[in-house]
């Protein structure tokens, strides 16, 4: 968004202060302490095979102490990070701790990524552009991976082919289940929607289109009938007259429902439109749409509050897990 | 001695466990597809939540009740399907805690036959005698989930409505529709445009093509562009989907044919830029600084960019005139644009301009789906006052109260029975 | 002055907010919490209910709103680890399942006592957002065959008996959108009655309101309600109240202080001006 | 076949789902159709990721203006494509050490996980927090007091800022009266919340379910056949 800031001299001496102030952070953290290290201490796993089989003809087995393993046994070794103010140097001297190379790079990563992205308020460059195509590379292949494993294997591969996907990744499943090859049907629709892709024949994706739109409209339809209307016709149900705990007339729960049934009423009159807005209707229209915008004022300040909360957590990032400040 | 032996011996069985809970009942739940079963009993006496707990004699604090078990037996099956070895023992099916007096037991299946019993249990685990119900229970289906009665009548009204409006539209019958007063903003900010001979700019949000804002956007578009080709301004439509760019060339083009300026239609003006949100946000506040366009019309669904867009729009000093159903962007809007149209009355901008009878009737019907709301809400304020004013419990008032609010708006069924009247019970 | 202030350059306006936000994180500023009526309503929800009740805790946001939303769910999996409640968690979105993994480890670092299986599970990620919700009200394993572990259903002791979602007695959930809080209420508090908490993000929260008391037993609006909750559950509980980690919501309220005051002074300043350009017939 | 077979499809499946809430008999054929609904869900995101190389694709091989940043997109993509498909780094669940493949891809300290740990979460939740700045200058530039309306908007929101912080105590601390605590704006914002709030609320909310109505209906009734496209 340089677009929107001439090029002046306040453009470079903000960049100047920025870069003194993260420069002189950096310096003093790393002077201080172990900024940008992530230490992790070893966890050793070892499982035997107990020799038992279980209801899939599976062999059973058990995790046994690391330090008893044979070469029959599997093993393998996870790490645990240690918080840099929990690292003592008896730790390292013994090798209970160790720097992580992945995690420290990565560490690292996040703070440029995030710093990239930062930088667009200083002016649109390439630094940003790039992260851009990162975030947007990233995060769609990450969510066809998830899908793939927590969806389409499970519940529709383990369907159609149980004992293969028993015996490949999903071992807990019950490998005798029969095949459910009613499940062809969902899996045709996925091939449908994915012709999509192809240059020609678009409109085979609409059968498992117009299966999503049905589906959708069928069970909103009753959903919002029955929360958002039923429910809440019910919940403005308020007596005007309310009576304290001692059975006496309270005036200020009185005039609050009183204001709540006025603002509802009138703010749904703001939203007739076999009316016209005026005499008396304009009235009451003008009444609903200052309770409409006493709500958008709240709705404001909620929203700003969210936003700052997520620059504050960057910033904690920043300082706290990268530069070790806080 | 012996009398004294005897009644030593008869205390100590009873302190060595807690109370066991009573009238253990079981029955089929309602309304249901057969799936569940519904097990009811009266808390142990042992347990510091029973009513009788608490004004009589308070339970012996060494066996309070912590929880309630369950079990259940499986007795009988549907078509001589086999119940396994461990089902046709008593066997736990849940554990509730104390002062719970209900459980459903979803895990049964239909038509097969059930026997449950519940004991209670105490801290130390010390368990009571059983409480077994009498007889076995099979669930059963219902042909109607009387429950939601009238959810059901509700749902034919409302739909009825739109269905007989949607019909008038479309055999002719003229239907009224306010007009909306930001479509006259709209108009001028146009006029202001071509005044300063600069560009108007169109923004139809970054939904797709299939989302109804983005529709009723491209209707406000086609009112906007006759204007634009009417005066004689420019109109630029950036989009953030490649389906959307499509349609709105086909309707601003429609729109200058019928202003009769086909020839100053430029299809370029109206562009596809990225998918991606804040890259298309980066590049129309780079268009808007750029060209400075006179008026800024903001029409569709909108997220988080919709802020960016208006502040950029203002710094600029444009005319914006905005509209979008979206609850959480309108502030933005209402804050920094100079009319806003506030969500359904986007929807009725879009149907006023179309003049399409599926838009209109549907406004009609939703008018008039407002109005039996408003209705049945105005009632029931008046009878919850009135009940509340006279603090009469049991009149007409009240039970007409309770019938709108457990029955009509509630799952209590269609009408109150004859029990229930006599309890008056209030929840 | 109005000169320097018309023409000023934005990015003096992002250094300024930089900086409101920077300095009070350095600082560590905290500031003590009152705990408002919704967050005691929320509270109360988790607090009454006999330990060791099931509770469904859904967790519906990505890292874009770890910001708000981490800290009140870190705070839900104490609460309900101190009281003992079975938790069973879920997300439906894709980006959020291992937000769940992140209260996983804090059961298990803060918790130890409690066992995967018997006393907490997770659900694996499912796609299908409100349509997965209105499924699993009433079949659990249709649509969940097993755990995210990959073991079945029937074989965990704490899922065995557990049909559907109206087995739980408390919903409590994390909401960054849609699906979220207002699907939830939607599909499963409303039409089935299971009582449901939410803590949802600040551009959510209004909207909650007129669901509150019969649809939902309480809402926790962004950071702030979230810091108002650590607070009431330090009152009751001094354990998680020694607890650093647990504080993290209260801790980000201090740059929420400097920077909604810069704010305010913002739109003061922006409005001065507005009505000095109308008065000198510049605007 | 092209437009009867879809129509068809979508009323026949939005009418099982409608009548299942009133009719038990229907209950387990909705199941069926939102377990479906529910893999078909899958076939969307596969969709969308074909749809993003599709169109990357295109901007590289026609050389567009910031053809390279689409080359990282689609490096990207298939870098996490291939470590999370072969699960690379992760190891075999406890249970089940022999089978290999029977790990949780999101295994801390996997490839993938290490992935989402220090690329998505960063990019994504800084990308968030940048509207911090612009809501900012919003207020600075944009957010004008032009008239009643806007007026109420601001002021309102005012009070919601400094009410949901110390500073609505602080504010009023020592000097305001107990009588006029309500006036605390913290006090205030609860109110807010609770009366004008949830009543302007409550009208958009019914107005919006209306409106669902309408447009589900017109779909389950076939009037509406937009989304069959226009051939």
């Amino acid at each position: 968004m340089s677009d929107t800031d001439k090029p002046n001299k306040s453009n470079s001496l903000i960049w100047g202060i920025l870069f003194v102030i993260g420069g002189l952070m950096l310096v003093w953290s790393m002077s201080t302490s172990r900024t940008g290290q992530v230490w992790v201490t070893p966890e050793h796993h070892a499982f035997s095979d107990t020799g038992e089989v279980n209801d899939n003809n599976d062999a059973v087995w058990k995790s046994i102490d690391p330090t008893a393993a044979t070469t029959t046994d599997i093993t393998w070794t996870t790490y645990e990070v240690v918080p840099v103010s929990e690292l003592i140097p008896a730790m390292i001297d013994s090798g209970d701790a160790t720097l992580s190379w992945s995690r420290t790079i990565g560490l690292w990563l996040s703070a440029i990524f995030t710093l990239f992205i930062l930088s667009f308020l200083v002016g649109d460059n390439p630094a940003y552009k790039f992260a851009e195509a990162m975030v947007v590379g990233t995060s769609a292949g990450y969510v066809l991976v998830i899908s793939i494993w927590d969806v389409f294997i499970p519940n529709l591969l383990g369907k159609l082919f149980p004992a293969m996907v028993q015996g490949w990744s999903l071992p807990g499943m019950d490998a005798s289940a029969p095949a459910e090859l009613l499940y062809i049907i969902p899996a045709l629709l996925i091939v449908m929607l994915l012709w999509q892709l192809m240059p020609s024949g678009g409109w085979i994706s609409r059968w498992p289109i117009a299966f999503f739109i049905g589906v959708t409209a069928g069970y909103r339809m009753i959903g919002y009938v029955e929360a958002d209307l039923v429910a809440q016709i019910k919940a403005g149900m308020v007596p005007l007259w309310v009576t304290g705990d001692t059975g006496e007339f309270d005036f200020w729960l009185s005039f609050n429902a009183c204001l709540l049934t006025i603002a509802t009423l009138s703010a749904m009159v703001y939203f007739f439109f076999s009316i016209e807005h005026k005499g008396l209707v304009g009235k009451v229209a003008k009444v609903g749409i200052w309770f409409l915008m006493i709500t958008f004022g709240a709705s404001f300040g909620y929203t700003v509050m969210g936003r700052i909360a997520l620059l504050a957590q960057r910033l904690e990032f920043l300082f706290g897990d990268w530069l070790h400040l806080i | 001695m012996g009398v004294l032996t005897i009644l030593y011996v008869s205390a100590l069985t009873v302190a060595q466990s807690p109370e066991p809970p009573t009238n253990l009942v079981v029955a089929d739940t309602p309304n249901d597809a057969g799936k569940s079963i519904d097990v009811n009993w009266t808390l142990s006496p042992s347990d510091i939540f029973a009513e009788s707990a608490s004004d009589t004699a308070i339970p012996d604090p060494e066996f309070i009740v912590a929880s309630y078990h369950i079990e259940r037996k499986t007795v009988a099956s549907t078509d001589s399907a086999i119940i396994s070895d461990e089902n046709k023992q008593w066997r736990q099916v849940s554990e509730s805690a104390a002062g719970e007096a209900t459980f459903t037991d979803r895990t049964v299946l239909l038509g097969w036959s059930y026997e449950y019993r519940v004991n209670s249990v105490d801290n130390q685990g010390n368990q009571s005698t059983w409480a077994i119900a009498t007889g076995s229970v099979a669930p059963s289906m219902q042909w109607f989930n009387g429950s939601k009665a009238w959810l059901a009548i509700f749902m034919f009204v409302f739909c009825g409505l739109v269905v007989f409006f949607v019909n008038a539209a479309r055999s002719g019958k003229k239907l009224w529709v306010r007009e909306i007063a930001g479509l006259s903003a709209i108009d001028e900010a146009v006029g202001r445009a071509t005044e300063m001979g600069r560009p108007v700019l169109f923004v139809l949000g970054i939904q797709d093509i299939n989302e109804i804002q983005t529709l009723a956007g491209l209707t406000v578009l086609s009112r906007v562009a006759r204007t634009a080709a009417e005066y004689g301004a420019q109109i630029e439509v950036p989009t953030c989907r490649s389906l959307v760019m499509a349609a709105a060339r086909e309707t601003v083009e429609a729109s200058y044919l019928a202003a009769g300026r086909p020839d100053s239609y430029q299809p370029d003006r109206i562009h596809y830029l990225t998918d991606e949100q804040f890259a298309f946000v980066a590049g129309v506040t780079g268009y808007m600084v750029r060209e400075k366009p006179a008026a800024c019309i903001y029409m569709g669904g909108f997220y988080a960019e919709s802020l960016i867009l208006a502040e950029t729009g203002n710094y600029i000093g444009a005319i914006q005139v905005a509209g979008t159903a979206m609850p959480s962007q309108l502030p933005f809007f209402v804050a920094s644009c100079d009319y806003t149209l506030i969500g359904e009355e986007f929807f009725a901008a879009s149907a006023y301009l179309s003049g399409d009878p599926l838009q209109i009737g549907s406004l009609k019907g939703q008018d008039w789906g407002k109005l039996v709301a408003v209705l049945v809400l105005i009632i029931g304020i008046f009878l919850a006052t009135f009940v509340s004013k006279s603090g009469n419990q049991d009149g007409t008032f009240k039970s007409s109260l309770d019938f709108m609010k457990d029955h009509m708006l509630g799952n209590a069924g269609l009408y109150p029975t004859i029990d229930e009247n006599l309890e008056g019970d209030d929840s | 002055m109005y000169r320097i202030l018309k023409d000023l350059d934005r990015r003096w306006i992002f250094l300024a907010m930089f900086l409101a936000v920077a300095i009070p994180v350095l600082a560590r500023l905290v500031f003590p919490e009152v705990v408002s009526k919704q967050a005691k309503m929320v509270f109360d929800a988790i607090d009454d209910l006999p330990d060791g009740s099931n509770i469904l805790l859904a967790f519906d946001f990505d890292p874009a709103s770890q910001g708000e939303l981490l800290p009140m769910a870190q705070a839900f999996t104490r609460h309900c680890s101190i009281k003992g409640h079975k938790q069973y968690y879920m997300a439906l979105w894709p980006l959020g399942s291992p937000m769940v993994d992140l209260s996983i480890d804090t059961i298990e670092d803060e918790y130890p006592d409690m066992v995967y299986g018997e006393d907490y599970m997770k659900f694996s990620y499912k796609a299908g957002g409100e349509a997965v919700i209105r499924m699993i009200m009433q079949d659990l394993r249709g649509m969940f065959p097993l755990d995210s572990k990959g073991t079945q259903l029937d074989d965990i002791p704490m899922t065995k008996n557990i049909k559907n979602i109206q087995d739980m007695d408390l919903i409590i959930n994390v909401s960054a959108g849609d699906p979220g809080t207002k699907q939830w209420v939607q599909f499963a508090a409303t039409p089935f009655g299971i009582t449901t908490v939410s803590g949802c993000t600040g551009v959510q929260a209004p909207q909650m309101y007129p669901y509150i008391p019969e649809q939902l037993a309480g809402v926790l609006g962004a950071i702030k309600a979230a810091a108002e909750y650590e607070a009431a559950i330090d009152e009751v509980y001094p354990s998680i109240a020694a607890n650093k980690k647990a504080q993290e919501a209260k801790r980000r309220m201090g740059p929420q202080l400097v920077a909604h005051s810069m704010m305010i002074v913002f739109i003061l300043v922006g409005n001065w001006i507005f009505f000095v350009a109308r008065k000198r017939g510049e605007a | 076949m092209k437009r009867t077979v879809p129509l068809a499809i979508a009323i026949v499946a939005g009418f099982v789902l409608l009548v299942a809430n009133f009719i038990p008999y229907a209950e387990d054929w909705s199941l069926t159709a939102q377990e479906w609904f529910n893999i078909l869900a899958v076939g969307a995101m596969l969709l969308g990721g074909g749809n993003l190389i599709k169109l990357h694709l295109m901007k590289i091989s026609s050389k567009k203006a910031g053809w390279g940043y689409s080359a990282v997109t689609i490096l990207c993509f298939f870098l996490v494509i291939v470590v999370g498909l072969l699960q690379m780094g992760v190891h075999p669940s406890p249970n089940y050490p022999d089978f290999a493949w029977s790990g949780y891809v999101l295994e801390e300290g996997s490839g993938l996980w290490w992935i989402y740990a220090h690329m998505v979460v960063p990019l994504t939740s800084t990308m968030f927090a940048m509207l911090a700045f612009y809501v900012a200058t919003a207020a600075f530039r944009a957010f004008r007091a032009k008239n009643t309306e806007a007026t109420l908007l601001l002021v309102t929101a005012g009070i919601v800022l400094l009410g949901r912080t110390y500073a609505g105590v602080w504010l009023f601390e020592g000097w305001l009266p107990e009588s006029m605590q309500w006036l605390r704006f913290d006090n205030l914002t609860v109110w807010i919340m609770e009366i004008p709030n949830t009543a302007g609320t409550r009208a958009i909310t019914i107005g919006i379910a209306l409106g669902v109505v309408a447009t589900s209906l017109r779909i389950l009734l076939g009037i509406d056949r937009s989304y069959l496209g226009q051939d």
